[in-house]
């Protein structure tokens, strides 16, 4: 089978493609969105800890 | 007995909670990544072409994994839901708001690669079916669980409020899951069950559930990654979390 | 009667209060203490049942209000900022209806008598909009005299009662003590209070120099 | 217990008149939605009759979401949902008390104006009665299921649009079984078994929508 | 004074955007009002490019009229009008920028979408173009006039109701102008009479609706 | 000069006053007294312009409020039984608007101070939705701080305020008129506002003992 026919796929190309496509797309994004959530957390709470080691002393 | 419950309310406590999560979080990334990997190879090199469907047919390792999921996560969730009502435990509610963003995810896939696979076999994208329509109303739900949360400032109200909205939708999954049974639909009637063995091929089978198996362990993976997030935010007072070394730095 | 064991509130981010105890017997006020914004309000809705406290519990006759919801309900008269009054029915619409949902049903004879009472003769059947401020009050508070719950909680009874009001709203209140009624109130206002026994719960102490 | 019913019913009644825009507004909204239609297209009443069931359902759907919003904020600012919450009867006795008196205002008026719109459409007289039918079970499971979102939402930011968020979806079955038994029928089909499921659907949510309803409430009340 | 038209106008938009349902439940509205129309009918273009610019102007009509009852009401319930009235400034400024809010909030989202939701209507770029002009002329003057019979009816049994009895008769010249300039856009007469014509209605409301709007609000107020 | 003549107001179908005349000049401050819906909110209302009187005049350094109307309402700040706040926004961003709105805008800097001298430090960014009825009570009186026109007309600013706050609003309201400001207010209270010239006002005597 060469590449191109599977590449291909009989024809169903778009609609095979397609349906892989957007799974690997949403199912690669979300980790990266999470990871970024975390930074965020972490930003914050770190921010915060600092504000009150600060107005403790 | 009374022990074995000690023991849970520790786990169920954040503090203790936070660095299994981490655990947990390594080993089931991980297997999603092999148990994918593997789904992967197979469905497009060992599963043989269908006869009727041509090549079509291999969307059917995301479709039907990523159906079963976004009606599991569902039920996860109103598990969590029932015993965060009943026992009042803080970290349930978290589980469900971890989980929620994956659910989403998973049904929009179920609903896109399934209009993807009705546009060649049915030869239209979308039809207001039973399963069709419970999956849509599936998919609002969980938009609906997470914007409803993200509108209340308040954390236990929000938490108990998401709690009820799981609880409500949760009629949607026997409907779901029963609906090719109910009515006549245009949809796929079960092809694997528990008692009467399989109706596919067990090659094809086989790819199905290690895909399958593969999308839970990546539903586990970001969950504990969010809810180490939520952990973080709502114990942010804590003293437990000002000593973590990843805040200290 | 009513005991509070080891009852703590949070509301946003902030701890009100923690580790509050005290009981409540028949024939006892309890008036409660505080700057604005130390819980109060948040004190006495936890009372009622209409917050869940973050911890702790809260007994009736020694049993947990969660349990024995509709009696401790039939034994509770609660009135808060809100009136909860009706703008568009009149006084005494408004009091039957506050009445049958207390459970204890009266004639339309028995309130004009008692928004008479309380001051509002002439006004009774005015829609509550036109009312001023001190007669939306009394329109709510009515509901103290129509019938006789044992355990009234009342948050800042008095804002916007004139002085005559206020006196009679005193003397009705020390009545309900002296019949073995229990109070729990809180007020800004100096009142004299001074008949059965009264106990004092002062919330958010270091705050109070807040000014 | 039964007095409470009553008294909540008839309180909401009595406002309702003394204030009457409630009833005129959603009933003027579903007028208007329905008769634009036969207006805008002309009079060809084959395509008339196709659409009529979907046009009479989608009206009836977005005039009761229309009229949630208010169904439980109200009380909610004036402070008379606390003294229901801490009246001695069984909560969801009271809002099912409002929640009928909210059908009897926003959804009978608009049930029994259906048949009189439903001539535009030229609907024969069995798909009209079909119709009114379906509305009459439909319209008041649409209020059950509404009330809960209009209850969890109470007092949040984004209040309405969060309603129609979270109730759409649970309507949409009576949606689809509303329209689809008049359909059915204008095609000469069985309606027999899309009412059955109506049937279903209203008896599910009087007994659990109440429930569930005032279980959001006393979240909400907090 | 213009500081104060600044403020009220930002104080709107602060609200709206932290409530947001206010944005979402018009827009949500006339989208769907407007979608329904092609779903129901069916694709066949002829009828849907004559029946489209009634469609649009009578959902769009809709969609600021229900807006229209919560414009004062909150101002008036919590005491911030009688604030406004006390105010050292012409009370038709402040009007005048909470009408604007109002419109940036209910009204704008509706002129930018249309031309999107156009397209199901296989509106040609001329037809679409003539429709975005006419609503974005004749939008700010249904809000100015609505703004009119909301302040008028403030306080009152049976607001909204009112409200769409005094203002729908006084809006029904924007509707005529606006559908009208579309179609004849569609049809290929001129349509810059009709634009005049909305300019005009424009021009007049801008300057004297606020000024009843303010002394109809003085009205209320007692 | 603030001078009101024979000034009549009815509501409904009654007359609640009429034939009142008095006069304030600058350094005096006004104490209405009578019962509850005796007059008092609709003859303050009325004297800010926002109730039309049924009969007599106001005057404002001489000429009738309604002909210098943005003069007279620059000079005059009105506190009524509504707070005028938003619920939707925190402290400091409600009293920034209500100073726009008088025509005198402030700095966000002195808006924080403002809110931190009448007791809401710690609560100046919460949105006024969970704030308790005094902080609320607090957020719409910060204003007097903010700004000084020259009249105040306050319509029981005490209530819901606690004892530290309400001490602390009457000695502003003692400096204002010290400096020579006018203040018009009504309570139902017991308060000490000895300080300039005071001068009372008693609304509706025949109905005085209507409890
Ligand atoms: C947008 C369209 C579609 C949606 C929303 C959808 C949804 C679902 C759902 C929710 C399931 C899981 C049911 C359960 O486990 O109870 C499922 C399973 C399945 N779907 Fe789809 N589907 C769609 C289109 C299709 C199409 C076009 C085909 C094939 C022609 C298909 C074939 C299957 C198969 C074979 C299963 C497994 C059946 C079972 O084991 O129960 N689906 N689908
Ligand atoms: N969501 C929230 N986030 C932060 N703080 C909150 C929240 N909800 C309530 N609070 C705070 O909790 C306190 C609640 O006060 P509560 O209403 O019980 O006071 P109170 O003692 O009744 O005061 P008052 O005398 O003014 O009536 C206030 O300080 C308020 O600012
Ligand atoms: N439309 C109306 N019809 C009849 N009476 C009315 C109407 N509007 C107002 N009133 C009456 O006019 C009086 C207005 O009182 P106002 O609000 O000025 O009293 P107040 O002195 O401020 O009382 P409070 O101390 O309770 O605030 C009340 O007695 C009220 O019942
Ligand atoms: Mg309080
Ligand atoms: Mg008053």
């Amino acid at each position: 089978m060469s590449v191109a026919e599977f590449f291909d796929m009989g024809g169903y190309a778009l609609y095979v493609w397609g349906s892989f496509g957007m799974t690997a797309l949403l199912m690669g994004i979300e980790p990266f969105l999470v990871r970024g959530r975390r930074q965020v957390v972490i930003k914050r709470v770190a921010r915060i800890l600092r504000m009150n080691t600060e107005g403790k002393r | 007995m009374s022990n074995r419950l000690i023991n849970w309310f520790k786990f169920a406590s954040p503090a203790t909670f936070y660095p299994l999560a981490e655990k947990i979080w390594r080993w089931s990334t991980l297997i999603a990544v092999v148990l994918i990997a593997v789904g992967l190879y197979m469905s497009f090199f060992v599963a043989p072409t269908d006869y009727k469907q041509g090549e079509g047919y291999r969307i059917i390792f995301v479709h039907v994994p990523a159906a079963w999921l976004s009606m599991f996560i569902y039920l996860v969730m109103a598990f969590w839901s029932v015993v965060g009502l009943v026992y009042n435990t803080r970290l349930s509610a978290m589980m469900t708001s971890a989980l929620a963003p994956t659910g989403a995810i998973f049904t929009f896939i179920a609903l896109w690669t399934g209009a993807f696979w009705g546009k060649p076999m049915w030869g239209t994208w979308w039809v207001w079916d039973a399963r069709l329509t419970s999956e849509l109303i599936l998919l609002f739900l969980y938009l609906g669980f997470i914007a409803l949360q993200g509108a209340i400032d308040d954390t236990r109200r929000a938490d108990r409020a998401g709690a009820l909205l799981v609880l409500v939708g949760v009629v949607n999954i026997p409907i779901i899951h029963y609906s090719v049974k109910w009515w006549n639909t245009l949809h796929q009637g079960a092809s694997v069950s528990v008692s009467s063995g399989s109706s596919m091929s067990s090659i094809m089978l086989w790819t199905m559930l290690i895909m399958a198996l593969g999308f839970w362990a990546y539903s586990i993976a970001m969950a504990m990654a969010r809810v180490r997030c939520i952990i973080l935010e709502r114990e942010r007072d804590t003293t437990w979390v000002s000593e973590l070394p990843e805040v200290r730095q | 009667m009513l005991e509070v064991v080891d009852l703590e509130c949070a509301r946003g981010d902030r701890q009100l209060f923690s580790g509050l105890c005290f009981t409540l017997e028949p024939g006892e006020l309890l008036h409660l203490h505080g700057h604005n914004g130390s819980g109060k309000t948040t004190l006495m809705r936890t009372l009622c049942g209409l917050i869940r406290p973050s911890a702790g519990e809260i007994r009736w006759g020694g049993e947990s209000i969660t349990e024995v919801e509709d009696d401790f309900c039939r034994d509770l008269v609660y009135v808060g900022h809100k009136n909860g009054i009706k703008d568009d029915l009149n006084g005494v619409e408004n009091l039957r209806i506050a009445c049958v949902l207390d459970g204890v049903p009266i004639s339309e004879a028995a309130a004009w008598e008692a928004l008479e009472r309380i001051g509002l003769r002439g006004h009774e059947d005015l829609p509550a909009r036109v009312l001023s401020q001190g007669q939306k009050r009394r329109v709510s508070l009515a509901r103290l005299l129509a019938h006789k719950a044992r355990l009234w909680i009342l948050d800042e009874p008095f804002t916007a009662l004139d002085k005559a009001a206020v006196e009679f709203l005193q003397s009705v209140v020390r009545e309900h003590v002296a019949n073995g009624g229990m109070v729990i109130l809180t007020t800004h206002q100096e009142v004299s209070l001074t008949r059965g026994q009264v106990k004092q719960l002062q919330l958010g102490w270091k705050g109070e120099g807040d000014v | 217990m039964f007095e409470a019913f009553r008294a909540i019913l008839m309180r909401d009644l009595t406002l309702a008149l003394r204030r009457r825009s409630d009833i005129f507004t959603t009933l003027f909204f579903f007028v208007i939605v329905v008769s634009l239609f036969p207006l805008g297209i002309g009079p060809e009443l084959e395509i008339l009759r196709m659409i009529a069931p979907g046009v009479f359902w989608v009206a009836a759907l977005l005039a009761s979401m229309l009229a949630l919003e208010r169904l439980f904020s109200i009380d909610f600012d004036d402070g008379a949902l606390e003294q229901m919450l801490l009246a001695p009867q069984p909560m969801f006795i009271l809002v099912l008390g409002k929640v009928l008196a909210h059908w009897l205002i926003t959804g009978l008026p608009l049930v029994v104006m259906a048949p009189l719109l439903g001539v535009q459409y030229d609907l024969s007289t069995t798909a009209l009665s079909v119709l009114l039918v379906t509305l009459l079970m439909g319209t008041p499971a649409l209020s059950l299921i509404g009330a809960i979102g209009a209850a969890l939402t109470l007092g949040l930011r984004g209040g309405g649009i969060m309603v129609s968020l979270l109730v759409l979806p649970l309507c949409i079955p009576v949606l689809i079984f509303g329209a689809g038994a008049v359909e059915a029928s204008v095609s000469g089909l069985g309606e027999a078994g899309h009412l059955y499921m109506l049937a279903a659907i209203l008896v599910l949510s009087v007994l659990f929508a109440p429930l569930a309803t005032s279980a959001a409430l006393r979240i909400s009340a907090e």
